[in-house]
């Protein structure tokens, strides 16, 4: 048990070695049962895990580079250990629902090294070896997106990979003088986030840092106007490429946000409120409007993305439990919601090789399952009560509403927004008459999709109803994370909005 | 009238000449053996100059005791012993190169390999001395030399390579002699050491004299270092010369050159002469923004290694203007760490070589001849795309390690814009890198021809080839030792 | 008096019209004569500083940029012929293949 | 006052000579200039109490380089007229112009101060060339013999790069490759 | 007792997952039949807890924790006291009422099965929304029948966009679509309501916010009320939100009477008497919530004078009543509120299912000019519709009359003449258009046999399921008293004052006096065929023919920019200036390596000059 985030991180790429040994015919049920095997194990970690306990567990550590205080450590707290197993899950499903044939070997070879990288940035303790897996991700992307991509699969590749590296280079910045600081402070190197965690950073000083590391985490989420590579990533990628790269490589950049901006720079996280959040409803509102106008139904749900990608961004800055326990609960929900989305356009691509919403109209008479378990995911993604989008988009937006009601307001026309590009997509694809004669006969959801599927559709009506299990390993350590947070502020202004913020107002 | 000269042979410190002295007798050897005998294989020398290379090896890092020797003309101080080592390794890497399954021209001479020794000869020189002189003729011995060998390569663009290098070499040439002369006169000593306490001593006066050397010292030295705007000859000379010849050249004369600049720019740095560092960062930014944005545009793969060299070199040139230990200990951990990607690199394009242009009436190895590599050769294409992903610092490939190093030495003498610039650099030439890589993965491929890769190759190759590639993953294991090793070297010799 | 610096602006004249030389010159031949200028001009700052403050440093180096003169000399003169041999002509701007 | 007289003739035929090679049509006239500079140089060196370096360069420049040069020219067969097309005529005489103005204004800054010390002094009455030899085979010894392979290296060089061998390039000869490839099957065979 | 809460609740539940397995096969009568009958059984465990629940039993259940994070906590908890009782109640009457004629009305459509699956899961929302003992539960429950009402009016979401009258285009799944978004705007009012709440209160636990409510300051209370109550706005269709409603027609009719008439519509209302405690405090909100609802009253009225669709008429007509009830409520008669909903529920959901026997006679034909004089083919559901229209237009001794005129009263007694006013003029086109219908559909001439329908009458058990809607129309009217007593254990007591006696008397005289003016008036107008064409010329027809030309400015000045202003968004901004610019910088730098070539030019004299070039920049920094 004790070395299982090691298991957990190179499980898959060892696996993903020994792939290169199995022909092609057979690769599929390799990568399935691997990937089997790899969620296995996050569940055994989830069992192993102590909810009670709030701070670091399963932590593994040795030096690395002990010249420069770079070690190898590990270790998962509630807001890490649900997107290791969103990751682990999302690619058991994104594997089953695989139904690309060419070059399938090197594809599943790639999501396997893809899975060590999510992993390895979600359980990293040690700054470095964070950015090691978070650079490495982009580079399978990068091939999963470009090989087996659409037209314009090159660009869209090449831009991923560019914006995402540039972004996270300047992040690199921040990193080193972030780690200066901290041997400045202490007479010691070290890239250990707990570490850096308690280091006080002086307010105009953290200022630079939260922007460098702003940059880095805002490309990646994509925030406005860093997103416009996301529409094409997701638009030219392979259903597997969409799946994984909405379900859980956008979360990194949220999960950066949670992990670093906010405990490491409290003050500039308190003093950055209002323009993070003043973008942040730019992606809300702006996006679903670009949304609302699309034609093609993967380039919705790319959009939709980053419309939701802003509701957690807003849950996050809310700097109370409620918000960002809301916040990295929503990252899951859109993990899955999304993820089944985007798997559910695969589906379609499949079988019509086209995504253009006006080919279709009438789905729903001809593919009943497909229609029904869409629609479910429609509900999910619109924030539905008792479906799991809700959950988190509920907390976001209540924990904000604290920080500011008037952009609380303006974030919520999302839940408006989001219903009316979502129900005009299911409309014109799904309702209607069927006119376009090659719907007519187009065969409903086989088994190996609804095998994808189902589990998706499952857990996204227990996490709905019962979230419980979920949310209170993350609240708790969020709960110690705003704790520290209030604990190392420095600014005025930044302790009392954190007081303020968690605290109900005592009715007279 | 003069003294009778009595030295005692101890006091010499013959040692320090050692290294030096069996490469000029391995080439000497070399030269005889062919006298004696003709048409012996190149295996043959091949394996010699290895050997001589190892025992070369065996005494630099054998070398202790007294740094100065010979008068005081050598100096045998830690960047020496670590810039030999380096040197010594390329070479050990380059020299098999020559065992290609074809036949190339330049190996059937044995001379090829008796200039190749004079030539790291010169270049240890250079690095062990202090002394302007002995640096100027190691220079040019290494110099001449090199330029013959490019030259060998027999073909009418190595020929012009040759010649332009070797003209602009012999500008350059004049602008050290006379950087040299302007602080001979200042300080009437060639010797950097002894310079210092005679400069301080007049306070840097006159001020614009001391500048003036350093200007023409720069400029020297930024010929050979490949900085902008002295750069002009590094991409013709590269495309010009073979594969292997060019990826040497992007590694050893420049490490030669970096301790030179390290001994002479370092020294002023430190004395607070800021108008150096501000001229030196200028000439960096210049440097590494220049050369990527003209890496973008190339077709050629070996056009673009060489601008994506360019590029480094001013990375680590940033190291001289930072001039902490740290930073300097982040040059040698970069070029360590550079060498075996970059050599990596150049041998792959070397191993799929083919004596005729198939694929371009220009070049040898035009972006298009990668296409969909991934699906004819993914082996070769893997390990193509690995050496790129490193060159471009991506983690945890070797050289991410080396900017990391160097940009933390960057933040942690303040000088942040300059990691923000290095940061920006980095991002922009993923570009031209990740565009083989695209081409090799993405694209589909032209020929289904498998061993149109590998017409070159031979075991030696794919063992270097393989070499490199370990180094490359696995670097992060080696970061720690080599770090210490550097970092106790840097500081022995006081930088 | 002739001081030294005298001779200092003299060798300096004589450098810049050596540069000017490289710069100008399309022969490469004549490219090469004006190298040797250059390398010429330092010679007499080095022998003139070396008198003046009485050292002989100043002099061995120009002893030694001698020697490298005559072996540059033999190996330009080498490429120039190897490149004449092939392509009738010492022009310097028939080495244009390669730029970009 | 002799001094003057002859620094500033030399000085003046010095500069002359160099423009002419500079600026001469002719390679002829340019390398017999070149070789004039030369000697004029020597000479100064003369008047600077260096002897040893005054011979050396007229041995070495004036008689080695120089000829060296004139086989070269025979060669080239370059006594008529070269014809150089010289473009931005502007910038190449405003670069020259800057960097002589800029050089000399640096040359003419102070260099000497009490600051110096001769490390080598010449010894009164020890002459110039017993001088140079007793530096130069102590302090100079590994410059010396490094110089010695470096044209060691030059004679190579220019020995390979002239030779018969680099006219054709064993690389782009395939009938050398069939040779090769013939007398290695014929071993197969015998085996 | 506890059993029986989660009887009345999962009941329905259950016999949706039921049809659900059924969802996508073939017509299953077994289906349809299983659903009623767990409907049933929702209905006795409720009635069960009717009788049960006092002011000492007030049942609560938890079931399970939900969501909680940081001081936020909420349960899945449940109620019933005695407002949920009856709104339990009256659900579950009449869904199980309409479960059993839709299987009738369903007879012959392909998606029977789905239906009853969505019918049932709507019941079970909203018995969700009426008994949990929270906000965020109730919220559940709202979004929950929001989502069923998308569902059922786009149950035929194969027909395709036609062009209608009015509209552009509209289609099942364009007004479902239209529903739920106008739905969704009015939940983020709520929404905000609840975030007031919960960070004024710390809950969202009815118990808990009402006892704490008062010690909240009183601008922070207003916040609260106006926020829930423009939630309120969106499920009972108030305008401005209320296009949706009548749109909402184009789902099946059992939907239209369970959903759109009795039920989901209500909810509004029902928010607004659950939270009486929060209203109560803020008069001025009420006041504006009153004014509201006589407005739409009256407003909705006008709209229902001239449709010629036969259910639009109907649904016009619920959007009036359900001023009314606003006007109740917002004058703080919230029993009055609760039992004018329950009245309107039994009769309104009888008309709806009484036009939907007119449709099936007719063929789904909805306009009433072509009908007529369907009395003689239809004359059992003729008698329902007469019973519930005059139900609706308030007679005596029918059950809307005293509902309605309670509302009346209450107007008066708050000194709200203008209220009063509207409402009585309310009541009377009321009373008008109701019988314009009646008289259109039954009676005159047989225009249908024009059209060449062959009417025929529904099914019997489809009548024998309306008839106890009718039998409550008529008497459910004579439990005010202990309807009062029930209810008002928990909601505020509320007696209209009006003194003297005698103007009471007046009153409810004069306001009789207009409904049945206004029946006489239709009778005699139609009787004689109508109105002549000329009146359909004038431009006060066209604007309530129109609708007041609302979907036509939404049409105009909301959907349209709105999709426009997409458009622009994408095209114009996302990816020729946000997209445009990323690629500028990508370009700017390959055009600048293109342009940087120049220095590469290959020629070596240009390549020493600038070698030559370096050393004189930096001789010159050198110098200065």
């Amino acid at each position: 048990m004790d070395s299982i985030l090691t298991l957990l991180i190179f499980f898959p790429f060892i696996a993903g070695m020994f792939g290169f040994m199995i022909d092609q015919k057979s690769i599929r049920a390799y990568g399935i049962s691997v990937a089997f095997i790899e969620f296995a194990l996050s569940l055994v970690l989830w069992f192993g895990f102590d909810s009670q306990n709030p701070g670091f567990q399963f932590i593994e550590q040795f030096p690395l580079i002990p010249q420069y205080g770079i070690s190898y450590f590990l270790g998962v707290d509630g807001i890490s250990l649900f997107l290791v197993i969103l990751s682990t899950f999302m690619t058991l499903i994104a594997l089953i629902g695989l139904t690309i044939e060419k070059d399938v070997k090197n594809l599943i070879i790639s999501i396997l090294f893809l899975e060590m990288t999510m992993v390895g940035v979600f359980v990293s303790l040690d700054v470095i070896i964070f950015y090691v897996f978070w650079e490495l991700s982009l580079v399978p992307m990068l091939y999963i997106i470009g090989a087996w991509g659409a037209k314009l699969r090159i660009y869209a590749a090449i831009k991923f990979f560019l914006y995402t590296f540039a972004g996270s280079l300047i992040m690199l910045v921040g990193i080193l003088y972030m780690a200066y600081l901290y041997y400045q402070a202490t007479g010691v190197w070290s890239f250990a986030i707990p570490d850096w965690q308690l280091l006080v950073v002086p307010f105009h000083i953290q200022l630079w840092l939260f922007a460098a590391f702003f940059i880095g985490f805002a490309i990646k989420v994509p925030m406005f106007p860093f997103h416009t590579w996301l529409p094409y990533a997701h638009g030219q990628a392979p259903t597997i490429g969409s799946v994984i790269l909405a379900a859980v490589l956008l979360k990194m950049g949220t999960y950066g946000f949670v992990r670093f901006s906010l405990p490491m720079f409290p003050d500039a996280s308190i003093y950055f409120i209002t323009p993070i959040a003043v973008i942040a409803i730019i992606m809300v509102i702006y996006t679903a409007m670009i949304a609302y106008a699309q034609e093609d139904m993967k380039q919705v749900i790319a959009y939709s993305s980053i419309s939701h990608m802003g509701i957690i961004i807003i849950g996050t800055f809310a700097m109370n439990a409620e918000g960002i326990t809301g916040s990295i609960f929503l990252m899951l929900s859109h993990g899955i919601v999304s993820g089944a989305l985007f798997m559910l356009v695969g589906n379609i691509y499949d079988r019509r090789h086209t995504k253009l919403m006006s080919e279709f109209g009438g789905l729903a008479k001809v593919m009943p399952k497909y229609a029904t378990i869409f629609g479910i995911m429609l509900m999910a993604s619109v924030g539905l009560p008792l479906t799991i989008g809700f959950v988190g988009e509920f907390l976001s937006l209540i924990g904000f509403y604290k920080v500011s009601p008037t952009m609380t307001f303006l974030a919520g026309t999302g839940i408006i927004l989001g219903a009316v590009y979502m129900l005009s997509l299911y409309k014109k694809s799904f309702f209607g008459e069927l006119t376009n004669e090659k719907n007519k006969n187009l065969k409903d959801l086989n088994k190996m999709e609804l095998a994808s599927l189902i589990p998706l559709v499952l857990l996204v009506a227990y996490l709905g109803i019962y979230p419980k299990p979920v949310l209170n390993p993350i609240d708790n350590s969020v709960k110690n994370m705003i704790e520290l947070m209030e604990k190392k502020s420095i600014t005025k202004e930044a302790k009392e909005l954190i007081k303020k913020a968690n605290s109900i107002e005592e009715a007279k | 009238m003069l003294e009778p000269i009595s030295v005692s042979i101890a006091s010499l410190n013959l040692a320090t000449l050692a290294p030096m002295l069996i490469l000029i007798s391995g080439g000497l050897i070399i030269l005889c053996i062919d006298l004696i005998a003709k048409n012996l294989s190149k295996q043959l020398y091949v394996v010699l100059s290895i050997l001589f290379l190892l025992l070369d090896l065996g005494a630099v890092l054998g070398y202790q005791g007294a740094v100065r020797g010979f008068f005081d003309v050598m100096l045998v101080d830690g960047i020496s012993i670590l810039s030999q080592a380096i040197i010594l390794f390329a070479s050990m890497l380059f020299i098999p190169l020559a065992l290609t399954s074809k036949r190339f021209h330049e190996y059937t001479f044995p001379e090829y390999f008796a200039l190749f020794l004079f030539m790291i000869s010169g270049f240890q020189f250079m690095v062990s001395s202090d002394n302007l002189i002995l640096i100027f003729i190691g220079l040019e011995l290494g110099s001449l030399a090199l330029y013959t060998l490019i030259a060998m390569h027999n073909r009418d663009r190595s020929f012009e390579a040759a010649i332009k290098y070797f003209t602009m070499g012999a500008m350059a040439a004049g602008f050290f002699v006379m950087g040299a002369l302007i602080l001979y006169a200042l300080t009437g000593t060639v010797e950097i050491a002894k310079m210092i306490p005679v400069l301080e001593a007049r306070n840097y006066d006159p001020i614009v004299a001391v500048l003036a050397a350093v200007s023409f010292l720069i400029a020297a030295l930024g010929f050979k270092l490949s900085q902008v705007p002295f750069h002009t000859w590094t991409p013709d000379v590269y495309e010009g010369s073979s594969a292997a010849l060019a990826g040497y050249m992007s590694v050893v004369p420049k490490i030669a050159g970096f301790v030179v600049a390290i001994r002479i720019f370092e020294f002023l740095i430190h004395a607070n002469i800021v108008w150096v560092q501000y001229v030196l960062y200028t000439i960096v930014v210049i440097t590494m923004t220049l050369s990527n944005i003209m890496a973008l545009v190339q077709q050629d793969v070996k056009r673009m290694l060489a601008y994506s060299s360019i590029s480094h070199a001013g990375f680590v040139m940033a190291a001289i203007v930072i001039g902490t230990t740290q930073a300097n200990s982040a040059l040698f951990l970069y070029w360590v760490l550079f060498l075996f990607t970059n050599l990596g690199a150049f041998a792959m394009l070397w191993v799929s070589r083919h004596k005729s242009k198939i694929w371009h009436d220009r070049f040898d190895h035009p972006y298009t001849k990668f296409s969909g590599m991934i699906s004819i050769m993914p082996f070769g294409a893997v390990v193509m795309g690995l050496f790129m992903m490193s060159l471009a610092g991506v983690p945890p490939f070797s050289l991410f390690w080396g900017k990391l190093y160097l940009m933390g030495a960057a933040v942690n003498a303040g000088f942040i814009w300059l990691a923000i610039i290095m940061a920006i650099n980095s991002a922009i030439s993923i570009y031209y890198y990740l565009k083989l890589v695209v081409y090799m993965f993405l694209h589909d491929p032209i020929e289904n021809e498998g061993t149109i890769y590998v017409k070159n190759a031979s075991t030696a190759l794919k063992t270097i080839i393989g070499f490199s590639t370990v180094v490359t993953i696995f670097a992060f294991l080696l970061i720690n030792p080599l770090l210490e090793i550097i970092t106790a070297y840097v500081k022995a010799s006081g930088f | 008096m002739i001081t030294l610096t005298h001779y200092m602006v003299l060798s300096g004249i004589l450098f810049s019209i050596g540069m000017l030389g490289v710069i100008r010159r399309k022969n490469l031949l004549m490219l090469f004569f004006s190298t040797e200028i250059m390398l010429n001009a330092v010679n007499l700052g080095f022998v003139a500083v070396s008198k003046y403050i009485g050292d002989l440093s100043g002099q061995m180096f120009a002893f030694f940029i001698i020697a490298v003169a005559a072996s540059e000399v033999a190996v330009g003169l080498g490429l120039l012929v190897l490149w004449y041999k092939r392509k009738q002509t010492i022009d310097l701007d028939s080495l244009q293949s390669m730029k970009g | 006052m002799f001094e003057a007289i002859a620094f500033y003739l030399f000085a003046i035929v010095t500069v002359a000579m160099f423009l002419i090679v500079v600026f001469s049509k002719n390679a002829l006239y340019a390398m017999s200039a070149l070789a004039g500079g030369m000697i004029f140089i020597a000479a100064f060196f003369f008047m600077l109490d260096a002897d040893f370096m005054g011979v050396v360069q007229i041995i070495v420049y004036g008689g080695a380089v120089m000829a060296l040069y004139a086989f070269g020219m025979m060669f080239f067969d370059t006594t008529r007229d070269v014809k150089e097309n010289i473009k931005d005529k502007r910038i190449i005489y405003t670069l020259g112009t800057l960097s002589f103005i800029l050089i000399v204004v640096i040359m003419s800054a102070p260099f000497i101060s009490d600051h110096i010390k001769a490390l080598y002094p010449s010894l009164p009455g020890v002459g110039n060339p017993q001088m140079v030899g007793y530096v130069l085979f102590t302090k100079y010894l590994v410059p010396f013999e490094v110089a010695a392979v470096m044209l060691l290296v030059a004679m190579i060089a220019g020995i390979i790069l002239v030779s018969k061998k680099m006219d054709q390039s064993i690389t782009t000869m395939p009938e050398v490759d069939k040779k090769i490839e013939a007398e290695e099957f014929d071993i197969k065979d015998a085996k | 007792m506890e059993k029986y809460v989660y009887l009345t609740l999962f009941a329905p539940l259950a016999g949706s997952l039921f049809a659900a397995m059924f969802g996508m096969s073939k017509k299953n009568l077994i289906t349809g039949i299983v659903t009623s009958a767990l409907l049933f059984v929702s209905l006795f465990s409720s009635l069960m807890l009717l009788g049960y629940v006092d002011e000492e039993h007030i049942v609560k259940v938890n079931l399970f924790d939900w969501i909680s994070a940081g001081n936020f906590d909420v349960s899945f908890g449940f109620i019933a006291d005695q407002v949920s009782v009856i709104m339990m109640v009256t659900v579950t009457t009449v869904s199980a009422l309409v479960h059993v004629y839709s299987i009738g009305y369903m007879d012959h459509d392909e998606g029977f099965n789905r239906f009853f699956s969505y019918l049932s899961a709507f019941v079970f929302s909203m018995l969700v929304l009426v008994m949990s003992d929270n906000f965020l539960g109730l919220f559940i429950g709202w979004e929950g029948v929001g989502l069923c009402s998308w569902l059922l009016i786009g149950f035929w979401y194969y027909k395709k966009d036609l062009p209608r009258e009015i509209y552009p285009a509209i289609s099942p799944s364009w007004a479902a679509n239209e529903a739920f978004i106008m739905n969704r705007i009015a939940d983020l009012g709520m929404l905000i309501g609840l975030f007031l709440i919960y960070w004024n209160v710390g809950s969202l636990n009815y118990d808990v916010v009402f006892k704490n409510i008062p010690n909240v300051d009183i601008s922070i209370v207003v916040l609260i009320g106006i926020f829930l109550f423009i939630g309120a706005m969106g499920k009972s269709a108030q305008f401005p939100l209320h296009t949706w409603l009548a749109d909402a027609m184009e789902g099946p009719t059992p939907v239209s009477a369970l959903i759109h008439a009795a039920t989901m519509v209500t909810a509004g209302v029902y928010l607004v008497v659950r939270a009486n405690e929060v209203f109560s405090l803020i008069p001025n909100v009420g006041m504006f919530i009153a004014s509201l609802g006589a407005f739409v009253a009256v407003f909705a009225a006008t709209m229902a004078l001239v449709n010629n669709d036969l259910k639009k008429i109907i649904a016009y007509s619920t959007l009036s009543q359900l001023g009314y009830m606003f006007v109740a409520a917002g004058l703080g008669a919230y029993w009055v509120a609760l039992f004018h909903l329950m009245t309107h529920a039994f009769f309104k959901s009888l008309l709806f299912l009484g036009a939907g026997n007119v449709m099936h006679a007719m063929n789904d034909e909805l306009n009433i000019k072509k009908m007529g004089g369907l009395y003689s083919k239809m004359k059992w559901t003729a008698i329902l519709m007469i019973i519930a229209s005059l139900a609706l237009a308030g007679i005596y001794p029918f059950a809307g009359f005293f509902s309605k005129d309670k509302i009346l009263e209450v107007a008066f007694s708050e000194h709200a003449y203008i209220l009063w006013f509207m409402l009585w003029i309310g009541a009377g086109l009321t009373a008008f258009y109701s019988f314009r219908l009646i008289m259109l559909v039954f009676f005159g001439e047989e225009r249908y046999k024009r059209f060449g329908f062959h009417p025929h009458e529904a099914y019997a058990f489809m009548l024998w399921a309306m008839a106890p809607l009718g039998v409550l129309a008529v008497i459910s009217g004579f439990f005010e008293h202990s309807f009062k007593e029930y209810v008002t254990a928990i909601l505020p007591d509320y007696e209209a004052h009006i003194e003297p006696h005698i103007v009471g008397y007046v009153l409810i005289a004069l306001t009789l006096t207009m409904a049945l003016s206004g029946i006489l008036f239709a009778v005699y107008k139609y009787s004689r065929g109508g109105f002549s064409k000329k009146w359909e010329e004038t431009w006060i027809y066209k604007l309530l023919f129109n609708q007041y030309y609302i979907p036509q400015l939404y049409e105009k000045f909301i959907t349209k920019p709105y999709a426009e202003l997409s458009k622009i968004a994408w095209k114009d901004i996302d990816l020729k200036i946000v997209d445009s610019t990323v690629d500028f910088i990508a370009t700017t730098l390959y055009d600048a390596g293109d342009k940087s070539r120049v220095i590469q030019s290959g020629n070596l004299s240009k390549m020493l000059r600038w070698m030559a070039i370096g050393l004189i920049v930096l001789l010159i920094a050198a110098i200065i």
